[in-house]
């Protein structure tokens, strides 16, 4: 696969926009200012980036509990995500879903998802919705290793192939499902074997490599925009953090997390992106200074943002009819 | 309603197919899925109009208007295409899920209770969920346990979603209509024993508002609240009591949720006396609830006690001896209504 | 496989008695004395017999909404069950079941069940049960082949995996699910190819075949007796009926009809016996005299049972407090 | 009780886990399965103690006494792993199986709605289904729509299923227990903002009978009820009523089905006046059911309409701001108390 300078700082600066915005949140729920359960995507950046770098307009992707890094990929505002996140009137969902259920479906992003497995059946909504509508819109699906076991990724998988629908299925196998390992709640060792159980393409990549996860999506986006049917596609990848902010992580090896950490997806791409010459580290460092300045921005949005008024309570509810 | 229109008798399933039929013809983004509503999908021998059209042959014939993309078998996986819906609703289309019998709801409990229902208020209202699930209730088929319920308490406990049910033809047309044009996510109760009724509908395009009871017969000496099966009940009931010189006032309550609180507690103010029957289960379901709310906004127009009629809170019993025990009738109506009459 | 002229003897009779009680059934419905849904399992006879013939006491079954086969095959009373789908007081479940629902735990028969995919959990909880209590029993799952779509197929298998359940799913794939074909709402031919998703061993096999059924069966019991764990085991089979009384039947063909009782369960194994010399014509038409018998006195017993009195509407909803 | 017991303090958490492990003492057949609820299964390198115990640590400890066969970790697959309680409970065993959040519903409603509630009824009496599903409720931590949810009128509405919610230490030690002495399927609902709240609770064995509310405060002029936190801050509003001068009778459920119609009515017939607090939604919710059973069982005693204190109609909101006001607390009580008392 050829990959061109602006694909490599494409990537890393979503990348790094989402390392940034994680870090920052973990401060930021440390100091007591983040309510609720925050659950980062620190060390999984390479998957949302690397697969949402081949979307267009129109298409659109559903996420999970782990959904900010999905957001930042899919072109959501940082400004809104983190003012949502505070809770706040200028929130992207104005304050009412914060982390679990931060949204943005005029870009496409049809939500975090607090349910395990809430998502596959919505992703193939919307792209039968897609395919009825006459476009070549695909929708992604993002879910972790753990919800591979729930009921809807089966029944998910057989509508989507038997309707050849234009979902890729991508699996963000961490590893662990909270601090359950997948070795044990998973049957098997790839979830993409179980591709063949529904007759479409599976494939296991190391999704800590931002340019492998670009190459394979792409390939299975540019299938299920042919009107081919659907790919699965499994991501390894780590998450750096607790499972939520708060878990101590005691079910994680220290020579685990450093033999992940040094894996890591951001460093990869710095790496490869100076040895083949397609950018330099001076490009590199006005990325890492410009995205600095955004998460601050956005996190000063946040704080100087209000909170939603008490009218908004029980507003929101149903749409007023439209006929 | 003053408005002349032309009418024709159908049953209550033709009001039905004959709403989703008119319906799709107006609005291209409405399609229909489910188990078996078109039938024999990709069989090369199967004439369209052998199809079965639904378990119950309600969708039967609109295969061959509108083609198997738009009315799409499944296959049972009602979590995955009842969560489907909810993808195609939020991103441009007007699905109609059919779920066979609302027992199934165990099946794809989620797809209504954390998703449909929350996503326009998790979103801050940057979404909306037009979409209609087409389910039967009921009893009196001798379906048992896990195929003769009355599902309709849990789904009215959801905020976000509304929750009709008609009890004759014309309204069945008129609410599904205006399910279809509402915007957010409608269950649409069909109860198993009306199919084959017979009623009087307008020709054409029919909306009868979601949110609207309807008073189905004014008395002044009781109210009697029914929904569905049970609205038909309480008129046979008022009739029955007309002879005793009873002269009882009739909600068709038409929509569960939201519910017409203004037309039940306007009744209650003139009959002072109210009689709830319904099929769902007595313990946090219907009748309860509307007993719940007069006796908190309407307090001081109630004279009596509040009768119920309602099954035990038992499930739906097979022999067909303790199915017809079970289910509310207009004669438990009429003892209720005499009970609460003081007669 | 050793067939003896005992096991042809006991596969047949139990075949005969499932045959026969169904036909009786569709002609009781006809005439109006059965009410509500019945679905049929005629044609299918091989599958239940066939496994539960290697089935020993403590061993339990999970059936489906088509349960009539599975009961007989695990030992259920047919008087009792006649009268079940009579709504008798003296049925299996005091009238209160019905065809849907009929039980006998007592003979490890938990029960047919109105839920499509309601059977594989509690499969696996019988299973869970039979091991946690160290015993080598083990439980049969039936299933459709409509129901390998259902979320609970799959959530089972991996449980069932993971935890070296003693279950054997076994599929009874019919060719349809109510009037729509597998080839339509199973994105892969064979359902046993989903086994390897679970890393579990799966076959498919003749299910007109009894000794077929019998022998894959029985090597399937056998190794979850040993804690080896489920198996998955999909049986080719045909319902001769509609999909309850009542269906037309118009999306199957006459040729395929033809075909397939061409290829009857219980004509071929008379045949084989008669051909293997294990049995002759007259053992065979002993059985037959017998089995009509039964049945016959199983209507008259359904017949003559009163209904249930009105005060059963509302007990056996709770236990009274064991403590 | 008159009976001396040695009492000790503890949380709400540590309450639950000792009946969990007093009880699986006592009876081998009991076991706990659900997410993490020992907590990193297979790996070698953790050591018992430093297992999660559940996603709020309150089953911690017990995978070192009982081992992992007891204590078992499940995948994310509801509907198997409740399923699979239902399938054990039928064949001899007593499972308790956590469902994490009871928003998690969705994902395995099935077997709560068709299979353990209705085996019983369904198999004529000759089959019974002793397990508890353990599973979170409640707001307070930010957790929003999908994960704050209040819903036992689901489970309520349900024939077969009895459904608990502690609003204390002791009580959630002795109903616990008793939920695994039953015999039946019990839906044990756990406030999440109660599991650090401490209390006294009596040593070893302790059984608080299910279908059983208490009456925790008494009073003439009005009656509180309550379930789970609002008992609680009912007992907080009727302290501030106390300074009014209003004398309020307060009533701590603990059993939501089958629920203490007697109770309740002995001290409407008292008080005369009635105030339902609940957490759940208010559509065919758990007090408009019980202000409906009293204006049909209690009518006569009743002098002012019902209170109700619920949140709106509306799914839970993230927002603190939102959040704090969408939950009922001691100040809406009180307001509504006065109302009804009239002043
Ligand atoms: C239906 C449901 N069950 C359980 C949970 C609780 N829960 C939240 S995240 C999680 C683990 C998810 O693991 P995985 O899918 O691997 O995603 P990851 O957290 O690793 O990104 C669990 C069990 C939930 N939110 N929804
Ligand atoms: C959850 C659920 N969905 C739908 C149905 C309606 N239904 C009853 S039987 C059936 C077809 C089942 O097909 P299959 O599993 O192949 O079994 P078969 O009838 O062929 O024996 C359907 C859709 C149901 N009973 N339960
Ligand atoms: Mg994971
Ligand atoms: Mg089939």
């Amino acid at each position: 696969m050829n990959i061109d300078r602006d694909t490599v700082l494409k990537l890393y600066e979503t990348m790094v926009t989402i390392r940034d915005f994680e870090t920052r949140v973990k401060d930021e729920f440390a100091r007591g200012r983040i309510p609720g359960f925050v659950h980062l995507y620190a060390g999984e950046e390479a998957v949302a980036t690397g697969v949402c770098a081949s979307l267009k307009e129109g298409d659109t992707i559903t996420s999970t509990h782990r959904g900010h890094g999905h957001c930042i990929a899919k072109g959501c505002d940082v400004d809104g995500m983190m003012a949502e996140i505070f809770g706040k009137a200028t929130g992207l969902c104005k304050g009412k879903g914060g982390s679990m259920h931060i949204a943005d479906v005029s870009k496409g992003m049809l939500g975090a998802n607090g349910i395990v497995g809430g998502g596959p059946p919505l992703a193939c909504g919307a792209a039968l919705s897609a395919k009825m509508r006459g476009s070549d819109n695909v929708c992604i699906c993002f879910f972790g290793d753990g919800a591979a076991e729930q009921g809807t990724f089966h029944e998910s998988l057989n509508l989507a192939a038997i309707w050849k629908l234009p979902v890729v299925f991508v699996a963000e196998n961490n590893g662990f499902a909270e601090s359950t390992p997948v070795s044990y709640h998973c049957a098997i060792e790839n979830i993409a074997d179980r591709a063949a159980g529904y007759g479409i393409p599976g494939a296991s990549i190391d999704g800590m490599d931002v340019l492998a996860v670009y190459e394979a999506a792409q390939e299975a986006i540019n299938r299920a925009r042919k009107g081919l049917g659907p790919s699965l596609l499994e991501c390894k990848t780590y998450r750096y953090h607790g499972h939520f902010e708060g878990d101590q992580q005691l079910y994680k090896t220290d020579e685990l997390q450093q033999k992940m950490m040094a894996h890591d997806a951001i460093k990869n791409l710095h790496e490869t992106g100076i040895q083949q010459g397609l950018a330099t580290a001076q490009d590199f460092d006005a990325i890492d200074a410009r995205v600095q300045q955004k998460i601050e921005g956005a996190v000063a949005f946040a704080d100087r943002s209000p909170y939603p008024e008490l009218s908004e309570l029980d507003t929101d509810v149903y749409i007023v009819a439209v006929s | 309603m003053a408005v002349q229109m032309k009418t024709k008798t159908v049953t209550f399933a033709e009001a039905i197919n004959e709403a989703i039929r008119l319906e799709m013809r107006r609005n291209p983004r409405v399609f229909l899925m489910g188990e078996d509503v078109a039938g024999g999908a990709t069989l090369e021998h199967l004439e369209e109009d052998e199809a079965w059209g639904g378990v119950l042959g309600v969708t039967k014939g609109l295969v061959q208007e509108f083609g198997r993309e738009r009315i799409r078998d499944t296959p049972i996986s009602e979590s995955a295409y009842i969560g489907a819906a909810v993808g195609a609703a939020a991103t441009g289309m007007v699905p109609i899920a059919e779920l066979m019998f609302c027992s199934f709801i165990g099946s794809c409990m989620d797809s209504l209770l954390n998703q449909s229902s929350k996503i326009r208020y998790m979103f801050g209202g940057k979404a909306s969920i037009p979409m209609v699930v087409r389910t039967i209730i009921g009893g009196g088929f001798r379906a048992a346990a896990q195929h003769a319920q009355t599902l309709y308490p849990i789904f009215a406990h959801i905020p976000g979603l509304k929750v009709v049910a008609a009890s004759n033809p014309a309204d069945a047309k008129g609410l599904l209509t205006a399910a279809l044009r509402d915007g957010n996510p409608v269950i649409f109760c069909e109860h198993i024993a009306l199919y084959q009724i017979k009623g009087e509908i307008p020709e054409g395009e029919y909306v009868v508002p979601i949110g609207k009871a309807a008073v189905t017969r004014e008395g002044k000496d009781v109210t009697l609240v029914g929904v569905s099966m049970t609205a038909r009940h309480a008129l046979a009931a008022a009739e029955e009591l007309a002879k005793d010189g009873i002269d009882a006032e009739v909600v068709d309550l038409r929509t569960i949720s939201p519910l017409d609180e203004t037309t039940i507690l306007n009744s209650v103010a003139k009959t002072g006396r109210l009689v709830v029957a319904d099929e769902s289960n007595p313990v946090c379901g219907l009748a309860t609830h509307i007993a719940g709310i007069v006796a908190s906004k309407g307090f001081s127009s109630l004279h009596a006690p509040v009768g119920l009629v309602t099954p035990p809170h038992s499930p739906v019993p097979f022999s067909p001896v303790l199915e017809d025990a079970y289910l509310p009738s207009p004669e438990k109506i009429v003892a209720a209504a005499r009970a609460v009459c003081g007669k």
